[in-house]
């Protein structure tokens, strides 16, 4: 066969050498994100972009449809209500490791729209998380918010 | 690829706007632009992220030869029979002839600079306090035109600024043996060869 | 094998190109989409498949960027890929929508450039500092500009060129882009202030450079059958060539780019040109630098070996010169988002196609090419349009 | 139009590790087999070259650059998809129809022990604006979706189970296969969990390899080969990106790719016309919703398939006989191009003990996995 005819044999001889693809980005949240969180930053209002066309309510709010590719500038209040429509329990954390507190992760969608959430869930025991759930979510104060999607801490039950 | 403020004012030229249309048929064009001083006024929301993306590069059969010899001063190179080129830096295939290369061939530490450059920026896009040569340097005893990527020191850079660099004859000044790692920079740089202008 | 299905552009569109832009990567890719569609007449429901490209996503900080943006380039439950060949993405991505519309498979593609490298800090050069070989290179701590300085000044060296004739390409660049709507740096400037202005890496100065920019460009291409239906002035792909060298740079001899006439050599052969300084009215040539604009008509055939800055100080590649380069004002003029920069060059030739480049406009052009450059010094990418 | 066949394919080991090559010396490897399979040189009979890959899983920007000499494609038309290879296929086959490439060569590889980051490089493939701020490994997105799954298919956590066990088993008879091993249901459900109701054992582990294919048109393939392999029908889709627009339980981008390539192959009943199928899994609960979206079962009844051992290599509609990602390892943007790669032994009647007897159609397909909503379908066959 055909290919590189002298190989390592000694694993002295393997060499690694080691790096990274590391740098700091800083992003704009875009035409249609800096509305959005200008409103939960000032206001802890949700608001959702509306399709007129294909009828279509997208929560996070878009620029545009995605279906037809019309300009979506119809905002609208869509509150913080909506249901888990999925879950899922992570064990690990974001490198791997065993989490001492396992997550309760989900798609929570937003009322009356087609769009919603991955968020995690709190102040909810594991055992009583389904789907089907109404949560509600839960903001940071204030003071503290900064126009991330953080300023929302997580969604919890309706009571 | 420029830097930022390239796209800014400076005194000395002129930005001047005039407005017309992309097509005739078009009349508008779409964007927000966006100023440095809106970052940092946070006149505009960010969100930030470093991503974790560590690597371990596996250097392979001919680059682990290459730097196992690097740390014992040597420059190695492969050999393919059949178009009898010597390449450096070393690969198991010959990129023309499509064959595995046939054998090792030590090379000399001594070559001739095809063409440089004079950076006077770092990596970073900082001022530089010393500019710095960097060259591809041809290296002796591999065929010819086969250089390798390597900065160059001992030169007056204004003679370089003028172009006299090229062809000149230089040789590798390494690093102490007990300070190399298998690593390209056990090569500190390269140096004008005594003897030779 | 003879090819047999002809394929058009019918539409083009593209943003501002600016240093940093509020819009996200997707929101500029349906910024351009839509506007090319909308110049076409068409809506995204008239399109069968869609064709990306953009550079590193250590620009935009996006691990597999092309998934990220595939909505806003209207990929939504469609066909969809991004191709990429570094800088010369911009003008490969046209190539492979060519293919995907005469392969017969689709009547209609679009086909969009986007490049976001605002978010990149401290500064977008971070991306190029991970172009390199991880093992051989990069521990030197390149700049990116090391290279191309290495290859201007082998070029300059080989040819006997002084520097004052390449500025004169920043000189006419910037000059053309004073009438381009979306440019970024268009300006008023004299050879002088190219060499006196910064050094970088000498030979290179800072107006010898294209600058960072955020910005996205697309077109739409059809079938003939569709063309015929949606516009009285399509615009024909009537050659297209792409071609690679080798990784091993510090190897090649880097006077002259070869990749670049080797595909040029492929476009012209399906396009039947036989004498390309004579057949090309205008031409978009890549220009992230200066000299390249210069090193690129040679490797195009527009000029023999080393004779391109003659051209230039005679003005032939002036607009209203004899063969006119860059009459947008080129990545100099208009901005270098690099995805999205040769997809501008090929907005720039359709639109100079089809009369509509208001004060740009080359007078008599029915044949122009865009040709793109890129990865370590090694792609040439070029489109042969015609009215 | 023209038709196009597989004439030649080459492989590496596939490996969890492989320390002691480059990815350079790899794709030649793989390159060298497949040229010599093909009896061609590709110095001089090839027109183009497509590699697949992406920049963050080799730790380059631009790895476009770094592919040509070890392909022995220096100076030729060579570009990069950054997709799976099997997008490589689709778009060699594309350029071949156009008459323009008669000759292409497509590879794929994954050097995934390279990386030392690999949740950190996927979580860089997130949205930075909604999703990555909130941290976490982002295989949730794979708990997510299985819950909804089994949620709206009455599918079982042991019929899941059952897919790992199978194509483990059968990776045990696969010399391309790193991950072959005897287990039980009770071994994968007792396995860790990690995105409840996703268990250790039900993630496909990466593994190292390259892969490369030739592919040419009619008139060079029948020159070329007795046993072309025939490309009958391709197809892609990708739905959102965005995961708050997503379908969580169904698998859109196979629905629509699927019968993109079945309009084109001619196929209107996919259960009975196709013999194989080599499909993604790279978690098991995709095997089965990738089943469901090819139309090869009714919806919620790909476990039922599976229980009944029809999937198994003697059964009805073998599912995976190679073993899969989930028993030969997860090999990244080179992971579809494998799947083709079984195929075309299995239809040349190459595959040894994996052979699946009789096998003239097979359907191989690919998603891209987390977080993409990318996937395409190819169709080959031994006959056209």
């Amino acid at each position: 066969m055909n290919m590189s005819i002298e190989k390592i044999r000694d694993p002295r001889d393997i060499k690694h050498r080691f790096g990274d693809m590391e740098a700091d980005y800083i992003y704009t949240l875009g035409v249609a994100g800096e509305r959005f969180f200008r409103e939960i930053k000032e206001n802890a209002k949700i608001f959702g972009t509306k399709c007129t066309k294909c009828n279509i309510i997208y929560v996070p709010p878009r620029m545009y449809c995605e279906r037809c590719f019309e300009e979506l500038k119809d905002w609208i209040e869509v509150g913080s209500k909506g249901t888990v429509h999925t879950f899922t329990i992570a064990y690990v954390d974001e490198n791997g490791n065993r989490l001492e507190k396992p997550e309760i992760w989900a798609f929570i969608k937003i009322h009356g729209t087609e769009g919603g959430f991955i968020h995690k869930l709190g102040e909810v025991d594991i055992e009583d998380v389904c789907i089907g759930m109404e949560v509600e979510a839960v903001f940071k104060e204030k003071e503290q918010r900064t126009g991330s999607i953080t300023d929302i801490l997580y969604f919890k039950p309706v009571k | 690829m420029g830097r930022s403020n390239a796209s800014r004012n400076s005194n000395n030229y002129e930005i001047i706007k005039e407005g017309e249309k992309v097509s005739e048929k078009i009349k508008e064009y779409p964007g927000h632009a966006l100023k440095a001083e809106d970052f940092k006024e946070g006149k505009v929301l960010t969100t930030k992220w470093r991503p974790n993306a560590k690597y371990a590069w596996s250097a392979g059969i001919a680059v682990s030869r290459f730097l196992k010899e690097l740390k014992n001063g040597k420059i190695i190179a492969r050999k393919c029979n059949k178009c009898g080129r010597i390449m450096v830096p070393p690969r198991m295939f010959c990129e023309w002839c499509f064959k595995p290369t046939d054998e090792w061939v030590y090379v000399k530490d001594t070559g001739r600079i095809v063409t440089y450059s004079i950076s006077y920026i770092s990596a970073e896009r900082g001022r530089l306090e010393k500019p710095m040569v960097v060259a591809v340097i041809a290296i002796d005893g591999a065929s010819e035109n086969m250089g390798i990527l390597h900065k160059v020191e001992g030169v007056d850079i204004e003679e370089a600024k003028a172009g006299k660099l090229f062809g000149m004859r230089v040789k590798a000044v390494w690093k102490p043996p007990e300070e190399r790692e298998g690593a390209i920079t056990d090569i500190m740089y390269f140096k004008p060869l005594e003897g030779e202008g | 094998m003879l090819i047999k299905k002809r394929v058009a552009v019918v539409g083009a569109g593209m943003t501002l190109f600016r240093r940093r832009m509020l819009e996200t990567g997707r929101e500029m890719c349906w910024e351009a989409a839509k506007m090319a569609l909308d110049s076409a007449g068409l809506t995204l429901k008239d399109i069968d498949c869609v064709v990306l490209g953009t550079a590193p996503d250590a620009f935009d900080g996006q691990h597999m960027k092309g998934e990220y943006l595939l909505d806003g380039a209207g990929a939504w439950r469609k066909p969809y890929v991004r191709v990429y060949v570094g800088g010369g993405t911009g003008v490969f991505v046209p190539i492979a929508g060519w293919w995907h519309v005469a392969s017969g498979l689709f009547d209609t593609c679009l086909v969009i450039g986007e490049e976001k490298m605002s978010p990149c800090h401290p500064h977008p050069q971070y991306a190029f500092s991970t172009i390199w070989d991880p093992i051989l290179t990069r521990p030197l701590e390149p700049n990116l500009i090391w290279i191309f300085a290495l290859e201007m000044h082998r070029y300059m060296h080989k040819y006997g060129i002084k520097k004052e004739d390449i500025a004169l390409v920043a000189v006419k660049n910037k000059r053309n882009a004073l009438d381009h709507p979306c440019a970024q740096i268009p300006a008023k400037i004299t050879v002088e202030d190219v060499l006196n202005s910064e050094v970088l890496v000498w030979p290179v100065q800072r107006l010898d450079i294209s600058p960072v920019s955020d910005g996205a460009a697309a077109v739409v291409l059809c079938s003939e059958d569709v063309a015929k239906k949606v516009t009285d002035s399509p615009v024909w792909i009537d050659g297209v060539g792409w071609c690679l060298d080798s990784t091993y740079w510090t190897n090649r001899e880097l006077a002259y780019p070869k990749y670049v006439e080797y595909a040029a050599r492929m476009a012209y052969k399906m396009a039947g040109i036989h004498n390309p300084p004579k057949e090309i009215d205008v031409a978009e040539v890549y220009d992230p630098f200066d000299y390249k604009e210069l090193h690129h008509m040679e490797g195009l055939q527009l000029a023999r070996k080393g004779e391109a800055p003659k051209l230039t100080k005679e003005g032939v590649t002036q607009r209203d010169g004899d063969l006119p380069i860059n009459p947008s004002g080129g990545l100099l003029g208009v901005g270098n988002p690099i995805g999205a920069a040769g997809m501008m060059k090929v907005c720039e030739i359709f639109w100079q196609l089809r009369g509509e480049a208001g004060k740009r406009q080359v007078p008599d052009a029915r044949t122009g090419l865009a040709q793109a450059w890129g990865d370590l010094m090694q792609v040439g990418t070029v489109i042969i349009m015609r009215s | 139009m023209r038709k196009v066949a597989i004439i030649g394919v080459g492989s590496t080991e596939i490996r969890s590790t492989t320390p002691d090559v480059s990815y350079k010396e790899m794709m030649f490897e793989a390159a060298t087999k497949a040229y010599e399979e093909a009896g061609i040189d590709p110095r001089k009979d090839v027109d183009s070259f497509i590699t697949s890959a992406e920049d963050y899983w080799e730790g380059y920007s631009i790895f476009d650059e770094f592919v040509p000499d070890q392909l022995g494609a220096v100076l030729k038309p060579v570009f990069t998809v950054s997709a799976d290879g099997l997008f490589g296929i689709i778009n060699a086959y594309m350029q071949i129809r156009t008459g323009l490439i008669d000759i292409a060569v497509v590879e794929a590889h994954s050097k995934a022990s390279d990386m030392l980051t690999f949740e950190g490089i996927v979580a860089f493939a997130l949205d930075p604006i909604y999703n990555r701020p909130l941290g976490g490994h982002p295989f949730y997105i794979a708990g997510l979706e299985m819950m909804r799954y089994l949620c709206e298919t009455d599918t079982t956590l042991e019929e899941c189970a059952m897919v790992v066990v199978k194509n483990k088993k059968n990776a045990l008879d696969n010399p391309y296969a790193a991950f072959g091993a005897k287990i039980t249901v009770e071994d994968v459900l007792n396995s860790e969990p990690m995105f409840h109701p996703l268990k250790r054992l039900e993630i496909s582990p990466l593994a190292d390899g390259a892969i490369v294919m030739v592919l040419a048109a009619e008139e060079v393939a029948k020159r070329l080969t007795d046993t072309p392999i025939w490309v009958k029908g391709v197809g892609w889709c990708s739905d959102t990106p965005q995961l708050e627009s997503r379908d969580w339980g169904r698998a859109i981008y196979a629905e629509i790719s699927a019968k993109m390539a079945y309009k084109m192959a001619k196929i209107t009943q996919p259960q009975k016309e196709i013999d194989l199928v080599e499909i993604d899994d790279k978690f098991s609960y995709k095997e089965l919703q990738h089943m469901e979206a090819l139309g090869l079962c009714e919806r919620g009844e790909a476990g039922i398939l599976l229980r009944e051992g029809a999937t198994q290599r003697d059964g009805d509609l073998p599912v995976n006989p190679s073993g899969g990602s989930l028993g030969c390892g997860n090999l990244l943007e080179a992971d579809g191009l494998k799947k083709a790669m079984e195929l075309v032994l299995q239809l040349r009647g190459e595959a040894g003990k994996r052979q699946v007897p009789d096998a003239k159609t097979g359907v191989a397909q690919v998603w891209r996995g987390i977080p993409t909503a990318t996937g395409a379908v190819v169709i080959l066959s031994r006959e056209y």
